[in-house]
């Protein structure tokens, strides 16, 4: 089923897109409940690529929102074709699918009050600390605290928002998250000058265009598109677009300046996905 | 969380009320297809023929031991492989349609347990009586049986429209878009979970409110013929 | 017109009925009686195949009940039966209820079945109550009305099942009198009752069962002169004095 | 379709040094704990609400008509979130800290769920007693009886054998419904379930072990309640249902 | 024994009784009748508090029921009662149904609350059904543990409620029979019931109950000699003819 995907998408005359409904600012719904993002953006460049390499034009585009749990077996099954929003490259998922070179480097950290006077890993010691359900941060605290014994008390949100949450209303003393949707959920909350990321990275991940296993032309002409797009600093332009600039809907401002990481992956792109 | 800040309800009403669109419409859809079939399976159950009572009550004690959160997934994952076998071709049907199918599937084993109910609390000799008038068992059933049980349960009926009108948000597992999952998407994205969360408190409870209300009024208008 | 001939029923192994014969000739009363438990709902059901029994013949008008072949839908629309709870469909008007079977099943046009309908409640006395639901009447109005539904159908005999042993005492006349009267008509009539002032007055046979057989089938005067069995003697001795 | 299947993942070490399998038997023991627990509230709260609404005292009926009101109509996810967000923003702060800081999540959980639940159960209770004929009550006053006794010796024992099929299925139910409380950070089984997917993404499988198990301690509890029925059977006495309907 | 002075009961604005005064003295027997929907139960229910009343004021045994003071289920334990549908508690033994009340009422020992039953269940010819369930007796026997049960108590009078229109014509009497020796052996008595040959037989009076009303209160003999009342004359005639 290697030329699967391309012949597929000739064969219907559709491409359909997998998206999340609120990845922020990567793939979400926008005030017409349109999907937008960085993630769309590039893979709207993708769909063009897809477009003129089969000589279609015409080529219909769906969008199909998923979920966390459901993004794999619908990209199995074939429901959708493409999936663009903020999915890890790990070795695990690529028992089941492929990803494209890596767009964006997290780094998973601590989010927490201003107030808290936590600045690293060390005065987390005998404090509860949230996460969401698929992150297990005692884990990642025991393997960066480097010589020291640290006790946590591990919550679960389920939900970013509801960790979130925990932090503001006092439950928690530090989110520990990807650093970007800390940046968002702080940008987004009702005071955002009251929290701060700190610490250093506990870990980080790739995130890579999601496609159906083992479909080599198709992922090639994704790689080939973003490779691209990121030695043309077309990618650059397109995160000033997302991370450094009012976006919709509420114009709020994620200031979230291109990690070193980041810069180095569009330099040597690479689908390496992590442990 | 004094300072409530609702001016996230009012800019996303639009999404909210077409969420809360969705919710209605699978919430009849399954009514009106789970009552036809439930009440087809309850006389299936209650029939002397072994292999139909068997085969309803599988069908009933199989769909209400398993959580409807696990039975949309598998459905919607299922489903388009199933129908990708019968028809030869990938035939993805989506998150929102895939739920109007499960839950009519799903509904219908609460409301064959229901109508099962319902028929046996009708006297036997009601039975006894449309027979000794001549007519034949379908007419038994139409014309005697099943307008006394669809009385006698039609509270009972409703109550559990409303346990499906509020699991109706489950469908968040496949990502359809409910009036629930509405509200949480928003949420994820604008961050306000307690104005949001709140709203949703209210709007369900006004709207199962009132359905229980008219629970009631059935409940009194019925009383008068018996 | 009712032959009922060596006719057996078991429920799993308890045997219901036993060995029954008896006959109901045209425009004959009979009256059934006995213990409680006896059989004489089962075998008044039987007549009309409202119970199937695993041996012996009811032949009912020249046809066969038991045969399979049998059209029981038609044959039962013409024997009328009478509940002792009366069976009203309570969901239905006391007109929909004369009508529906004369529509469904003799296939009659609404503004005959209505007629027909309108005229057997008058006959009961209740043609006022045409409009109203069966849980507003009493239970003898009830009965009556039971009654007028299944003369509605033009039946060529009539069951009777314990017709007032559900009714207040001072209603039980009201429902007699329409029997007595359907009798001295000539309507073929078979009866399950305890109501021994009606059998004097209308029966042409009194049959008493016990333990599913039919241990006496005796005309009237026979039956209240001197029963045979002894334990008819005790039973009549019993539902008697009080 | 290309699934990858892997049924000998449940053996594989996770990261924190235990096992997948060891992840679902913990999630397995809190979901049967709080499913449990919960039950137990709802039936003593519910138990009560019922009884308080079927007696002639017009201000408990009106207490138990608008809790069954209030805790039927709102979706037990939100009144979770409002047990869990909300409700302590809402008393004295020091009260809210406690709440926050020291109250094991599991309590709010069990009482959550329990108090959702407790309407349903209130609604059967109060089925079950409405069913008996007034005589029943009446026979118990006339022996003397208190209202209470015969609540305690006459009408409660038969409402509940009566309802005790619609019991059942509540009591099925509740397994399902406290998957939702991971939501307040339980680790039960769905939380476990959300987390290995994200772990390993084999989704397939470990969807058909969970949904095997939550049907296997449904199955369980069904069991359990018909062995009860069958216990508290009355001899001689056809409780509803059985027997009727249909030739 | 029992003094009903104007009593008048309403639901809403429906009025049940409407002034109604009686008197019942120590070993009287009493026999209530009268057409379906008059009051009788509601009077009956009246004397034991089991119904409120608005109106007048009932005295048992010197205790002013209708006041708020009186403590209901030390004078109800006081006063038997039997209702139409035996009303014994469906998943207890007999002997459970005979001592529960002794036991949780009158504070006996398990020991001679089961002595006490025996006797009486002995009594009534029913001491082999002692360790049975209400649903496995027949109604007859039902209702003679329900006489038991009151008597368990041991009661300064007792009321009946139709004790025996539930029942198949065949037991009628064996519920009777009891109560025809609680009768002669000086039981006070108020009994609803049609049977009016247990009337004929220990009563000392008969009421005549009509809409609420109380029409006639006379002596036996006079009563069924030539009551008074029109609706009285019509209603014996209808009981009495069949
Ligand atoms: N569905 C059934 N299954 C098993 N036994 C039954 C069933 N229906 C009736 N019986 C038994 O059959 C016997 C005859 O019942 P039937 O109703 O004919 O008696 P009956 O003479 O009409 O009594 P009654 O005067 O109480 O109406 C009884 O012993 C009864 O218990
Ligand atoms: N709870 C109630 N609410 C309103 N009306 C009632 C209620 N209970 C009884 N009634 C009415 O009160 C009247 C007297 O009822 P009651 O039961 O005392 O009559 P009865 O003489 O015992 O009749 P029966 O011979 O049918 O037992 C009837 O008209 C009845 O409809
Ligand atoms: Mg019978
Ligand atoms: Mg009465």
């Amino acid at each position: 089923q290697s030329s699967g995907t391309l012949q597929k998408i000739k064969d219907t005359g559709t491409i359909t897109v997998g998206h999340r409904e609120s990845s922020v600012p990567f793939s979400y719904l926008d005030a017409n409940q349109k999907p937008v993002g960085y993630a769309m953006d590039l893979c709207a460049k993708v769909v063009d690529a897809v477009k003129t390499e089969l000589k279609m034009p015409n080529l219909q585009v769906k969008y199909q929102p998923v979920t966390s749990q459901n993004r794999i077996p619908l990209m199995q099954n074939g429901t959708i074709d493409l999936e663009c929003g903020s999915t890890t490259n790990s070795v695990a998922r690529q028992q089941q699918v492929g990803f494209s070179v890596a767009y964006f480097i997290t780094s998973v950290r601590m989010g927490v009050r201003k107030d808290s006077g936590i600045n690293d890993i060390g005065d987390l010691d005998g404090k509860p600390v949230v996460t969401t359900t698929g992150t297990t941060s005692d884990q990642l605290i025991k393997e960066n605290e480097k010589g020291r014994t640290i006790n946590v008390k591990n919550i679960y949100g389920k939900d970013h928002a509801d960790s979130f949450l925990m932090v503001e209303s006092g439950r928690a003393a530090a989110f520990v998250m990807d650093d970007i949707l800390l940046a968002g959920l702080i940008a987004s909350s009702k005071n955002p000058s009251a929290f701060e990321i700190v610490g250093p990275s506990l870990r980080d991940e790739p995130y890579g265009v999601m496609v159906r296993k083992d479909d080599a032309p198709f992922k090639a002409i994704v790689d080939k598109t973003l490779v691209g797009l990121m030695k043309s600093s077309e990618a650059e332009k397109l995160y000033d677009k997302w991370f450094m600039k009012p976006i919709p809907p509420r114009n709020v401002n994620l200031n979230f300046p291109m990690s070193p990481a980041l810069k180095a992956a569009f330099e040597n792109p690479t689908d390496k996905g992590v442990e | 969380m004094s300072d409530f800040d609702f001016s996230v309800i009012i800019e996303n009403w639009g999404f909210l009320a077409q969420g809360l669109r969705y919710t209605v419409q699978v919430t009849l859809t399954a009514m009106l297809g789970g009552i036809l079939i439930g009440t087809v399976l309850a006389l299936m159950r209650l029939s002397s023929i072994p292999p139909l009572q068997w085969f309803a009550a599988g069908y009933v004690n199989i769909f209400r031991s398993v959580p409807l959160v696990q039975v949309i997934l598998a459905f919607y994952l299922i489903l388009p492989m199933v129908l990708q076998m019968i028809t030869g071709q990938q035939m993805p049907i989506g998150a929102a349609n895939s739920a109007y199918f499960t839950f009519t599937v799903f509904e219908a084993a609460y409301y064959s347990e229901i109508m099962r109910s319902g028929i046996q609390s009708v006297p036997r000799g009601q039975v006894a009586a449309g027979y000794a008038m001549g007519f034949t068992y379908g007419q038994t059933m139409r014309l005697v049986v099943l307008p006394q049980a669809f009385r006698n349960m039609l509270p009972v009926l409703l109550t559990q429209t409303i346990i499906l009108f509020q699991d109706v948000s489950l469908v968040y597992a496949i990502g359809a878009t409910d009036f629930f999952g509405a509200a949480d998407k928003i949420t994820q994205r604008d961050l306000r979970p307690v104005e949001m969360y709140t709203t949703v408190a209210v709007v369900y409870f006004v709207i199962c409110f009132a359905l229980s209300r008219l629970v009631k009024l059935l409940q009194s208008r019925i009383a008068i013929i018996r | 017109m009712i032959e009922i001939r060596n006719v057996s029923k078991w429920y799993g192994s308890f045997q219901v009925l036993t060995d029954c014969t008896t006959n109901v000739k045209k425009s004959e009363v009979v009256v059934v009686c006995g213990p409680s438990g006896s059989g004489k709902s089962t075998l008044i059901k039987c007549v009309n195949a409202l119970e199937p029994f695993q041996k012996g013949s009811i032949v009912v008008n020249g046809v066969a009940v038991e045969n399979p072949k049998t059209n029981l839908p038609k044959l039962r629309a013409q024997v009328g039966m009478v509940f002792q709870n009366f069976e009203l469909f309570p969901h239905m008007t006391i007109t929909e209820n004369l009508t529906i079977a004369q529509i469904k099943v003799l296939g009659r046009s609404r503004e005959q079945a209505v007629d027909k309908g309108l005229k057997l409640l008058d006959r009961v006395g209740l043609k006022a109550q045409a409009a109203k639901y069966p849980g507003q009447l009493s239970g003898g109005q009830q009965q009556r009305v039971a009654i007028a539904r299944a003369l509605a159908m033009d039946p060529i005999c009539m069951l009777f099942d314990e017709p007032t042993s559900a009714l207040d005492p001072e209603m039980i006349n009201e429902v007699l009198d329409v029997m007595v009267q359907l009798a001295q008509e000539g309507m073929t009539m078979m009866c399950v009752t305890h109501e021994m002032g009606f059998a004097r007055k209308v029966a042409h046979r009194v049959i008493f069962m016990d333990r599913g057989a039919i241990v006496e089938d005796a005309p009237k005067e026979e039956f209240f002169g001197q029963p045979r069995s002894e334990r008819a003697q005790n039973f009549l001795a019993k539902i008697l004095h009080h | 379709m290309d699934y990858h299947w892997d049924w000998l993942f449940f053996f594989r070490e996770t990261d924190d040094g235990l096992k997948y399998y060891d992840w679902i038997l913990s999630g397995l023991g809190w979901t049967t704990l709080v499913s449990l627990a919960s039950l137990a509230v709802a039936l003593a709260l519910g138990s009560a609400l019922g009884v308080m609404r079927t007696t002639p005292k017009r201000w408990l009926v009106a207490i138990g008509d608008a809790y069954v009101d209030v805790f039927r109509n709102i979706p037990l996810i939100v009144q979770l979130f409002m047990w869990f967000f909300v409700v302590p923003e809402l008393v004295p702060d020091s009260i809210g800290m406690w709440m926050k800081q020291d109250l094991p999540y599991v309590v709010i959980a069990v009482v959550g769920l329990g108090l959702y639940t407790a309407a349903r159960i209130a609604e059967q209770v109060k089925a079950g007693i409405n069913s008996l004929s007034r005589g029943q009550r009446d026979a118990g006053l006339a022996l003397g009886l208190t209202e209470w006794q015969t609540y305690r010796h006459v009408r409660l024992p038969m409402a509940y054998r009566i309802v005790l099929p619609a019991m059942t299925s509540e009591a099925m139910n509740i397994f399902k419904n406290s998957a939702v409380t991971y939501a307040v950070g339980i680790l039960e089984l769905y939380f476990q379930y959300k987390q290995i997917i994200e772990k390993t993404s084999q989704v397939l499988e470990i969807t058909i072990v969970v949904t095997l198990a939550y049907f296997a301690l449904a199955f369980l509890m069904n069991r359990l309640l018909a062995f009860v029925e069958r216990r508290t059977r009355v001899p001689g006495l056809i409780v509803g249902g059985k027997g009727g309907g249909v030739p």
